[in-house]
């Protein structure tokens, strides 16, 4: 039997490349369309017609959009980003710290999230429809009904303005143990595992579940195996590639979804970047990050799927 | 892709059966008071308000709970019990039309991609993965710089929001049912598309569209208040319960009911929505019984 | 203690939608002594399998033992701590499932999961386990013993994964075996291969078996006894030559009677053949996957196919599965267009493609599928599945149409009643029944029935056939019979058609009691259970076999 | 949070009237009179010597030295800059103040001081002649010169640099280095302001052809050790500074746009210092131990503007009729939370001596404006009125004014709009709409740059030949007592004829950890005019 995989994941790189093409062509001329002139908005209250008119020759604003584009995409091609329109800095200088931060972030998040998610959901499979499964699924829709500014603030309130355990902000500068490391992100992380934990749960729970339902599970309990060996060793193998895509849908959140984290805690990752350049209409930081964000995206999303093919061996 | 149907029997547990066979769930029907509840209030809120929404009757800020302000006041010395009121209106509202919108948007697309596969598929699947893979706070965001904040925008940025992941969804679950002998029937009959999606298809997934569209819900709900936080939201001195938590997030350390009644109502709302959904009437299809 | 299993007054519950309890097993009483096989049989629905699975103690989602003792090896598995049934399962009593394919774990290798029960019970080292279950693949002539247990389930076809469950259920050594329908999903002459190894296995290993089936040719190979069941109950219980000879309920006579359809219920034909033939194929292929570069689709099913249906009159498509049989039947549709070829219908040549083809065309051929659950749409009720057509090809709407749909349901002898339910509250017959009513709603020409018996039981299967005979006679239908079953052909074709790799081999017309000449045709004729309990230890099919290969 | 009694202040004691109390010693006051005025308010003797103890403590101890200094300001971008031409945020002006000094800057009176300048002089307020103070060097070792101080202020007026402050600095039409430490300017027309002028925050001085300002390259008193736009900077104590260096060891400075995060990180102990922090979260600092509240009214207000060449502005009933439903003590009370003083309509504030303190606020009058919308016809229609959190408080007193409106039946539209976007879509745009004016030193500028009739930021569309007149000739005055009465003047004009409603002027407050010693208040805003971190200390 020939194997499928390799032809099926070129299939998906394929997939992921054709949309990121769709991404950019959407992402320039989005942007291009937002009203509102970067000259203008940079020199904000002292904005008179001549130094509006003088910033926007410095900047090359007077040339068309689609040579511009042009420029943009080819530039992204040589991995060149382009130069911030507000303060002249190469984007990708301003973005690759930025980056660094919300990986970090997202990773710990990640490393917390993802296996406390799992484990709830998949025991909450294993024990259905008992008083567990019932708190642990009541408490997953309570956790995403919270606004998450309430969870954040709330977290300040408690871990950092009266216990004082933990600071208010996430200083990620000068982390140099591992008490420091979970100092500065504790908060962050902990709220952030709230969001996204939830939906994770939920959908872990149902695939499992849905597995659990088939002959080969109960041929598993009818050859005498235990509740654990039929979830972990049959029903789980078989639920992961819907997991995965969970997994990937959740965590493609933690990427640019995280602006009210970054903005409570002061943690200057890229989404909060994003937001200053959409308000300073600094068109190549925009473009750029929401780039990184579909980036990110479909990377998460190309792995789930390459997870659920490579778990299901019918395709090898 | 395997998305979460709910294939699981019921618990047998706290039901009881009435009117002509369908049989109903009492946590359905608790959840079902409280959505009820909030769509009265939203629906008769400006009959109920003791006070005008606008009106500053308190010299404090974040006042307590007492006679005549039942829910405290706010941080401009505003009725609580008032805000919540109106505020039912415009999160109710905008979440179930944005919902609807999406859903319906979603829904049919996906049925459609998948009845028609081939190129359609194709370009509509790729063409909103691409919307799914941006942010949708960041979106959000970009809306407002665009056109400015009313609720049309507002509710017209959250379906486009939901759009993919309704599209997602129902287009796997109708690429199950496409696979059906019915499904094959009904094509050499030579049917057309509307009749395949409206009367084959959609049957057999509103259950699961449903489940989806609660839970959808809730995050419209909380994207709502995410985008006020971002400035796009109701007009004052109008506010939906997102945005009266927001603007009172101050009087969290008081303890105000300013901010914590609007999160109780958010969540009280979300909750029995996704309650209600999961415990729907059924209509009892007991074959042993006829 | 003499008996290895002894069951008394068994009870088995279901809950319905309601939550309400109804008994599905009502008092079983039943003994079997090691090295017996005892045979369930009876039709869907009888409770066969249930009480099958109550003596590993376990009874599906949804249902509980409510009573009674099932005793195995001296242990009470009703009563019995769920831990220490589990103890016991594998080891003590084992269960080879009907469908192997699906009760097989796609995610994990063969071997794995045929020595799983000595990993869960710590019987052995893996190792040893391994080489036990080598044993016993070459014990079950499986081939390449020695490395199939490192493919995964969907690399080795229905018959092996079938013999490899039983392989499965039998390295832990158990003292019971419960074969559930093993072989109702497999072809004939694949039947013939499994049974023969099963029966040599218990024998050789002296387990006493139960053996639950449909099907009573089946039944009569292997069973010493027999135990038949209805609705809950216990119909009779006997040796195998008694219920097949002395049959003393009025069930198991109706099952036996099932057995020997009326063959000869087919006239010969009127001269209905001097006209043009209604349907006629010639050199047809078809096939799936993409292109190549001779315009030809990568697998292709069926390589050019010629064959015609004259007015009236039926053809029947007979062969295993992969023979190219549905495929065939789809190309006529027009859901799968043929690659080549031509389909002359009712004088007309008609498009490859049922998109192209005319409403009128579209209405004179029907297709019915063999799979009832899945052709009717759920979520509708019978009214709405009959009336569409209805509307659709006749324009039918309000009163006329509820009067049809009555007439079909008056047609396909099912009570009008049924029209408010839904699909799922019907029985399997009765889902099959209105299935076909569709495929007459349209009043076509030809009915292509694909499979339409197949997952019926035997009793159902042959009212069916006896419905479609009479429908014939009225309405002056043709069909298109495919099957892999000899008997529902034999019992309405007028003309036979062998399929066998994509092609046809012979034709056969059974009005002239000919012996079939090809010899694939003869395997698969031969192949076909007997009454006879004999037959399976007399049967010498290797010579057809090694002329076929 | 417990607090216990002796540290408690008043039931009904705000920061405000700290501020209040800090304010009058500013003033002169002494401690009889201060102890009588609260009395009379009602204070018990213990508490009201609490109170001026805490008012005191401001502004008489003995600094300490070392430490490491936090502060969050609230607003930072990409756009975060070192260069002072550019500065535009208080993000900015906290570290321009940092890294660089001004020729002059202000005291807390706003009286202009010398800072590299050793002295600024003027015969006709035409021609100016500056002496540069010797021996201040530039962290990177230069020794300033009078070449620094002509480049640092002629690129101004390179319209490529985009200087905010281009509009004032085109009066400067020359600049001459008279020798090493001697710089000539040349005014367009004289104007006795420009030694406050140069206290601007934007005319810090930079090393001559500095074109790359990421490092920070100044003479103040911090060196830049790291700057990330829109993240934090750094700097460390100048050892050679001239001034003798600052307190602290280091200062670090970011911004928490979130404002109960901002106050959160002060009350958790990151920050020392949380700047401008919203008046309803004053009651989580204020007599929380540990912390102080300093609060600053610099004349930065929060004005609604009808525009008069438009409907229904056009209408001088309408306009009136609207100055008498701005209920002013409630915009104070409810929306500033006792944060800020009663404005009356003009843009000159209370602590620039120039303050006009004759004219009195108008009263909230509801019946006059009731018949004043009536007269223009208005009255039962619906207005538009476009808030946006852009301007500070804009939303909060837009509804104050919405709600007083309604009850004589007239019905305020107000339209929220994003603060994204806002300055350039909405601000002077719009017939009615908020606008939010920053500090300016002298009541020329404020004039020139929104009232007289060629004003670049004309927010009502205000026009005067005779206004214009009378700014030009006080402009070149030296004569104070005269300059004081035109000014006068000028500010009735405003408040009578001009469609600016400045309902009040809103104080900054500030929250500090009370280790934090030596804030004292500025006129050129909050945080000591920006340039605290140079002046404070830690204690121990």
């Amino acid at each position: 039997m020939t194997s499928r995989v390799p032809s099926l994941i070129l299939g998906r790189l394929l997939i992921a490349l054709v949309t990121l093409t769709i991404v950019s062509f959407a992402v320039f001329f989005a942007t291009t369309l937002l009203p509102g002139d970067t000259a203008t908005i940079l020199l904000g209250q002292a904005a008179t017609p001549e130094a509006v008119a003088g910033l926007r020759t410095a900047m090359h604003l007077d040339e068309p959009a689609l040579l511009r584009f042009v420029y943009w995409i080819g530039g992204l091609f040589q991995g060149d980003l382009g130069t911030s329109y507000a303060n002249h800095v190469p984007v990708a200088t301003l973005v690759s710290g930025r980056l660094a931060n919300t990986l970090k972030l997202a990773g710990l998040t990640t490393l917390v999230s993802v296996p406390l998610a799992l484990t709830l959901g998949i025991t909450a499979a294993m024990w259905r429809r008992t008083l567990y499964d019932r708190i642990v699924t009541i408490a997953t829709i309570g956790v995403i009904s919270v606004p998450e500014f309430v969870l954040a603030t709330l977290a300040v309130l408690v871990f950092a303005v009266y216990l004082k355990w933990l600071p208010a902000l996430s200083f990620t500068y000068n982390i140099d143990s591992f008490s420091g490391l979970l100092r500065a992100y504790a908060m962050p992380v902990i709220t952030l595992t709230f969001g996204v934990s939830a939906q994770m749960i939920r959908m872990t729970r149902a695939a499992v579940i849905e597995t659990l339902n088939t002959p080969y599970v109960e041929m598993a309990l009818l050859k005498g195996a235990s509740r654990p060996r039929m979830v972990l060793r049959h029903a789980l193998p078989n639920a992961l590639g819907p997991i995965s895509n969970a997994v990937a849908l959740s965590l493609s959140y933690l990427l640019g979804g995280v602006i009210i984290v970054e903005t409570i805690f002061n943690y200057p990752g890229i989404a909060k970047l994003m937001v200053d350049a959409v308000s300073t209409r600094d068109l190549p930081l925009i473009q750029s990050c929401a780039m990184i964000f579909c980036f990110g995206y479909l990377i998460l999303i190309t792995t789930a799927d390459i997870v659920a093919i490579l778990s299901n061996p019918r395709l090898r | 892709m395997k998305t979460h149907s709910s294939t699981e029997p019921r618990a047998s547990t706290g039901s009881l059966t009435a009117w002509s066979g369908y049989r109903i769930n009492l946590v359905g029907l608790a959840a079902f008071s409280v959505v009820l509840f909030w769509a009265l209030v939203a629906l008769f809120a400006p009959y109920i308000t003791p006070h005008s929404v606008g009106e500053m009757i308190d010299l404090d800020y974040f006042g307590p709970m007492r006679p005549g302000l039942w829910l405290g006041s706010d941080y401009l010395g505003r009725d609580m019990l008032s805000r919540i009121i109106y505020g039912a209106r415009y999160t109710v509202g905008i979440s179930l039309a944005a919902v609807s919108i999406a859903c319906f948007t979603g829904v049919v697309l996906g049925m459609t991609s998948a009845v028609l596969r081939g190129p359609v598929d194709m370009v509509v699947s790729r063409i909103l993965d691409a919307m799914n893979s941006i942010p949708s706070k960041l979106f959000g965001l970009m809306v407002v710089a665009a056109v400015g904040s009313s609720i049309p925008v507002l509710i017209l940025t959250l379906s486009v929001i939901y759009v993919p992941g309704a599209y997602r969804f129902s287009r796997a679950l109708a690429i199950n049912i496409d696979t059906m002998d019915f499904i094959m029937v009904a094509r050499i009959r030579g049917e057309r598309l509307p009749y395949l999606i409206a009367s084959e298809i959609l049957p057999n997934i509103i259950g699961p569209v449903l489940a989806d569209l609660g839970l959808r819900f809730v995050f419209i709900v909380l994207l709502l208040s995410g985008l006020s936080f971002l400035g796009l939201g109701v007009q004052p001195p109008y506010a939906d319960w997102g945005a009266l938590v927001r603007e009172n997030i101050g009087g969290l350390p008081f303890a105000a009911p300013a901010v914590i009644v609007p999160s109780l109502a958010i969540a009280t709302l979300t909750i029995s929505v996704n309650l209600l959904i999961d415990n729907l009437p059924q209509k009892i299809r007991d074959r042993s019984a006829s | 203690m003499t008996n290895l299993v002894e069951i008394r007054g068994l009870t088995v519950e279901a809950t319905t939608d309601s939550g309400r309890w109804i008994q599905i097993l009502k008092g079983i009483d039943l003994d079997i002594a090691a090295g017996e096989t005892v045979a369930f049989i009876g039709e869907s629905g009888s409770g066969k399998t249930t009480a099958a699975m109550t003596l590993l103690g376990y009874a599906r989602p949804g249902c509980r033992i409510s009573g009674g003792t099932v005793t195995v090896d001296g242990h009470d598995m009703v009563t019995l701590p769920e831990k220490d049934r589990a103890a016991l399962r594998g080891t003590t009593v084992a269960y080879v499932p009907q469908s192997a394919a699906a009760a097989f774990n796609p995610a994990s290798t063969i071997m794995e999961q045929v020595i799983e029960v000595t990993r869960i019970h710590r019987l052995m080292p893996p190792d040893e386990a391994r080489r036990r279950a080598v044993a016993l693949f070459r014990a079950l002539s499986l081939p390449n013993p020695d490395s199939i247990g490192d493919r995964y389930p969907h690399q080795v076809s229905g018959g092996q994964l079938q013999r490899l469950a039983a392989a499965m259920a039998l390295i832990g050594d158990p003292k019971v075996v419960i074969f559930d329908e093993p072989t109702t999903a497999l072809d004939v002459t694949t039947q013939v291969e499994v049974l023969r190894a099963f029966k040599a296995v218990t024998a050789q290993h002296r387990i006493a078996c139960v053996y639950v089936s449909h099907d009573l040719a089946v039944v009569a190979q292997i069973a010493d006894r027999i135990m038949v069941l209805r609705n809950g109950a216990v119909q009779e219980t006997g040796s195998v030559h008694d219920i097949l000879t002395r049959p003393a309920h009025p069930y198991t006579q109706e099952l036996l009677h099932a057995f020997h359809p009326d063959t000869g219920g087919r006239e010969a034909l009127p001269a209905a053949d001097s006209g043009a033939p209604l349907l006629e194929i010639n050199t047809l292929s078809a096939g799936y996957g993409p292109p190549q570069s001779n315009g030809q689709p990568l697998v292709l099913a069926v390589k050019g196919v010629s064959l015609q249906v004259k007015r009236g009159t039926n053809l029947g498509i007979i062969g295993e599965s992969g023979c190219g049989k549905s495929t065939l039947a789809r190309a006529i549709a027009g859901i799968l267009p043929a690659c080549k070829g031509d389909i002359q219908f009712n004088g007309k040549e008609l498009w490859h493609s049922a998109r192209q083809r005319s409403h009128d065309q579209l209405r004179d051929l029907q297709i019915v599928f063999q799979h009832a659950d899945t052709a009717l749409n759920p979520a509708k009720s019978i009214e709405d599945i009959l009336g569409r057509p209805l509307t659709f090809y006749h324009g039918l709407r309000g009163k006329a149409r509820d009067a049809r749909v009555d007439a079909l349901l008056d047609m396909v002898r099912l009570p009008r009643a049924l029209r408010h339910r839904r699909p799922a509250e019907l029985s399997g017959g009765q889902k099959q029944r209105v299935n076909f009513a569709r495929a007459l709603a349209a009043e076509p020409k030809l009915i292509l029935c694909d499979e339409i018996t197949s997952a019926l039981d035997t009793v159902v299967a042959a009212a069916v056939i006896d419905l479609l005979k009479e429908l014939q006679r009225e309405l002056g239908l043709s069909y298109v019979f495919i099957s892999h079953d000899l008997s529902v052909i034999e019992a309405i074709c007028d003309e036979i058609v062998v399929m066998y790799r994509g092609q046809t081999v012979e034709t056969i017309i059974p009005a002239d009691r000919q012996p079939p000449q090809h010899p694939y045709s003869k395997l698969l004729f031969s192949s076909v259970p007997k009454l006879d309990p004999t037959w399976l230890d007399t049967l010498n099919i290797d010579a057809d076999r090694m002329r076929v290969a | 949070m417990t607090k216990t009694p002796e540290t408690r202040t008043p039931k009904n004691w705000t920061g405000a009237d700290d501020s209040m109390v800090e304010s009058a010693i500013r003033r002169g006051a002494s401690r009889r009179d201060l102890l009588k005025m609260l009395l009379a308010g009602g204070v018990s003797l213990a508490a009201a010597d609490l109170v001026l103890g805490r008012a005191g403590m401001a502004l008489a101890a003995t600094p300490v030295k070392g430490g490491a200094l936090k502060a969050a300001g609230w607003s930072s971008s990409t756009a975060d800059t070192l260069d002072p031409a550019k500065a535009s945020l208080s993000t900015d002006y906290v570290r321009c103040c940092a890294f660089y000094n001004r020729l002059t800057t202000l005291d807390q009176n706003g009286i202009p001081q010398m800072e590299l300048a050793e002295s600024v002089e003027s015969g006709d307020a035409k021609t100016w002649t500056v002496k540069l103070r010797k021996g201040v060097t530039f962290h990177d070792g230069k020794s300033l010169t009078a070449d620094d101080v002509v480049y640092s202020l002629k690129r101004h007026l390179d319209p490529a640099v985009g200087s905010k402050v281009a509009k004032i600095a085109a009066q400067m039409t020359e600049f001459k280095a008279v020798d090493k430490n001697t710089v000539e300017i040349t005014l367009a027309s004289p104007n006795a302001d420009l030694p406050t002028i140069l206290a601007t925050h934007h005319f810090m001085i930079v090393a001559d052809g500095t074109t790359d300002f990421s490092k920070g390259n100044g003479t103040g008193a911090f060196t830049c050790k790291s700057f990330e736009p829109g993240v934090r900077s750094i700097g460390l104590r100048n050892q050679n500074y001239w001034k003798g260096g600052p307190n602290v060891d280091s200062f670090e400075f970011f911004a928490i746009s979130d404002d109960n995060a901002r106050v959160n990180a002060l009350l958790s102990g990151d920050i020392h210092l949380a700047a401008s922090i919203n008046p309803r979260s004053t009651r989580l600092v204020d007599g929380q131990k540990g912390f102080a509240l300093s609060k600053t009214t610099s004349g930065n207000y929060t004005d609604l503007n009808i525009r008069l060449d438009m409907e229904p502005g056009s209408r001088k009933d309408f306009v009136d009729g609207m100055k008498y439903i701005v209920n002013r003590e409630q915009i104070v009370k409810s929306a500033l939370r006792g944060f800020g003083e009663v404005g009356n309509d003009q843009p000159v504030s209370p602590v620039n001596p120039y303050h006009n303190a004759a004219l009195k606020p108008k009263a909230y009058d509801p019946e006059k404006a009731k018949a004043l919308f009536k007269k223009a016809g208005v009255l039962g229609q619906s207005i538009p009125v476009i808030t946006s959190d852009a301007a500070s408080s804009a939303i909060d007193m837009a509804m104050v004014i919405q709600a007083s409106a309604a009850e004589i039946g007239m019905k305020l539209d107000v339209q929220r709009v994003p603060s994204d976007g806002y300055w350039s879509n909405y601000w002077l745009k719009s017939p009615i709409h908020f606008g939010n004016i920053n500090p300016r030193p002298t009541p020329d500028i404020l004039f020139s740059l929104l009232y007289a009739s060629e004003a670049p930021w004309n927010e009502s569309k205000y026009k005067s030949e005779k206004f214009d007149r009378m700014m030009i000739e006080a402009r070149g005055m030296l004569d104070q007592a005269k300059r004081k009465e035109i000014y006068n003047d000028m500010q009735v004009m405003i408040a009578e004829e001009a469609g600016t409603i400045i309902p009040a002027y809103i104080s900054n407050v500030d929250a500090i950890n009370d280790k934090l010693k030596g804030l004292a208040p500025s006129p050129l805003g909050g945080m000591m005019g920006y340039a605290f971190a140079e002046y404070v200390w830690l204690a121990a």
